[in-house]
């Protein structure tokens, strides 16, 4: 079966970004597959490459990022909602005139279509939220 | 895409607007993605019904006025917008303080609505 | 000096404003904003209860009431109206400033 | 196919707990993750609640009740344990899936 | 600082731990602060109390024991402990439930406590 | 009078943030000081120099930047909160071997002794959260 996830909620203040990276990394060990993990709300602050985390703690944008590499998960950081919020790839900082960008590897910029597209070709959609 | 094959989809609002974003972006979702050509619904229930209070005037917050967007939901071509009464009644809101005529549902015929969906998107 | 009580989310919605009357002594202040504001319409449980909350002074934020489409008229009684001005007036009339978050 | 509801808030402090309990159709499956497992305790006004549910299936996530220091024993009658496995059993096996936030 | 200059701080915990951060970023503050010669107590009540409970087992979420840093705290020269006896009974627990014995108060009693601080600190 | 404020939460997905805002601008024109800011939790979001925002909405960030121009608030990220979610000034980013920094320009990165001290030192410390 084909899952799609949205998540609303940044990492670590929230345990919606860890319960839906459990979710995803169960439903590909029994086999289903994961097309697309949607960020929004404060979900897009996931996707970013600054986080300095301990040794011993959990990094949750890698882990993200790991499953996209090795599962090939789209990882969709919703454009409108990450601009607010200063969650920038390279091409849109250069578009807004900003001296920095700090998109993680692994995840991508995107529009809310492509949460619809997600939600009308998964078999599932689940959302995981505050 | 053929009416068969059109999935249902639900945008269920059961917050309060201006106290956080989570009802103006799921509006800003709804109107980008209400031209995909599947059966759109929105439903208002718990405190999600305060986002159709009419005179909302968030100028002095300088915030958008969310009560805007709610009304332009008329412009979409929605399967439906639906309002729990049992929502309204708990907070003493009557149908006529609110900025658009929804479809004022018991909480009974929501639960059904709800189950009949192929997606619920909540935020 | 008494406590001035701060409450921003829907009664409705979360444990915050009843915990806050649960808790609030005689005599101290309790001022309603953000989604807070919501506790205090007149015809709803939670208003009642703020109605009869009558040994604690009650404040609504206008500006974050009018952003929600009310006015004094949808209140219960006994509830005074405050703006900005008025909020920073009963921070420095009052010690502590609890938060209900 | 019929809705899976679930639940990631604490019932002592959202309504989310109520509000799904009140929509959940009869046939319909609750699952409790997160804070929501606190939904499912004996002995308080929640857990009596979902125990009286008995039209639903209601389920916990094991690893959000060990995580909070508790187990089985602590938990109302009628409800079933679930790991993350399964909660992905559970979210092929029905449809919509629908979160209460 | 003499006694008499000392403010009052009290750190109040009304949230349960993992479903979000409050709680254990307010106990990280709380462990950094404690040190700076003020009377420092902290209260648990509402879902706070569910901070206190024992046998908290988080590893297969890969998260960090929170009761470990609940637990921590009895080696803080705090002025207080709290927990309020309400907001055990209604959540079904027992004071040796719990990770440490604070100390037990019926709810009218922390009311008094916690409208005698300086300082109130909410997460 | 002074005051200090914490805020504990991000700016636009929760008001948190625009009421605290609201809040020292009124206390200042009323002459009361607002000797610091400490923002924690997700409130470290607040001191993005990322954010894009329409020209027709409010920008949370510079509107805390202008207030520290302009009456000297002392607007403090708490470092640990920040690093957790990303959010670094140059310094930390070199120290942490980033390629990137994140902070606005009117923000420093603080520790928590700060809170502490401003709540100590000020008349009143009033939280804003979630």
């Amino acid at each position: 079966m084909k899952f799609a996830l949205l998540v609303n909620e940044g990492p670590y203040q929230h345990q919606a970004a860890d319960s839906a990276w459990h979710f995803a990394r169960s439903a590909l060990a029994k086999g289903h597959g994961i097309s697309r993990v949607f960020f929004y709300h404060d979900g897009v602050y996931n996707g970013t490459r600054l986080g300095v985390v301990p040794q011993d703690e959990r990094h949750i944008p890698e882990r993200w990022a790991l499953l996209a590499k090795e599962h090939g998960v789209d990882l969709v950081i919703c454009v409108a909602a990450a601009q607010r919020r200063g969650i920038l790839d390279a091409a849109e900082g250069r578009r807004h005139g900003k001296d920095a960008d700090n998109l993680a590897e692994g995840f991508r910029i995107g529009g809310l279509g492509q949460l619809i597209e997600s939600g009308i070709e998964a078999d599932r959609l689940l959302v995981f939220g505050d | 895409m053929a009416a068969a094959n059109k999935k249902r989809i639900l945008y269920v609002q059961r917050r309060a607007p201006y106290g956080t974003l989570y009802a103006q972006e799921a509006l800003e979702m709804l109107s980008m993605g209400a031209a995909f050509g599947q059966r759109v619904g929105i439903a208002f229930l718990d405190d999600g019904v305060f986002q159709l209070k009419a005179e909302q005037t968030p100028g002095a917050l300088g915030m958008k006025n969310s009560g805007r967007m709610v009304r332009a939901l008329e412009l979409h071509d929605l399967e439906g917008i639906y309002v729990e009464q049992e929502s309204l009644v708990e907070r003493n809101l009557e149908p006529g303080q609110l900025v658009l005529a929804g479809k004022v549902l018991p909480r009974v015929e929501l639960s059904q609505l709800m189950a009949e969906q192929d997606l619920v998107l909540s935020f | 000096m008494s406590t001035l009580h701060l409450i921003n989310k829907s009664p409705f919605e979360k444990d915050a404003f009843d915990s806050c009357l649960r808790h609030a002594l005689p005599g101290s202040a309790v001022l309603l904003i953000e989604d807070g504001i919501y506790g205090a319409l007149r015809g709803t449980a939670p208003g009642d209860c703020l109605e009869q909350a009558t040994e604690q002074q009650r404040y609504v934020l206008v500006e974050d009431l009018r952003a929600r489409g009310f006015g004094p008229e949808a209140l219960v009684t006994g509830v005074q109206l405050v703006d900005y001005d008025g909020f920073v007036d009963l921070a420095v009339a009052h010690e502590p400033v609890q938060s209900w978050l």
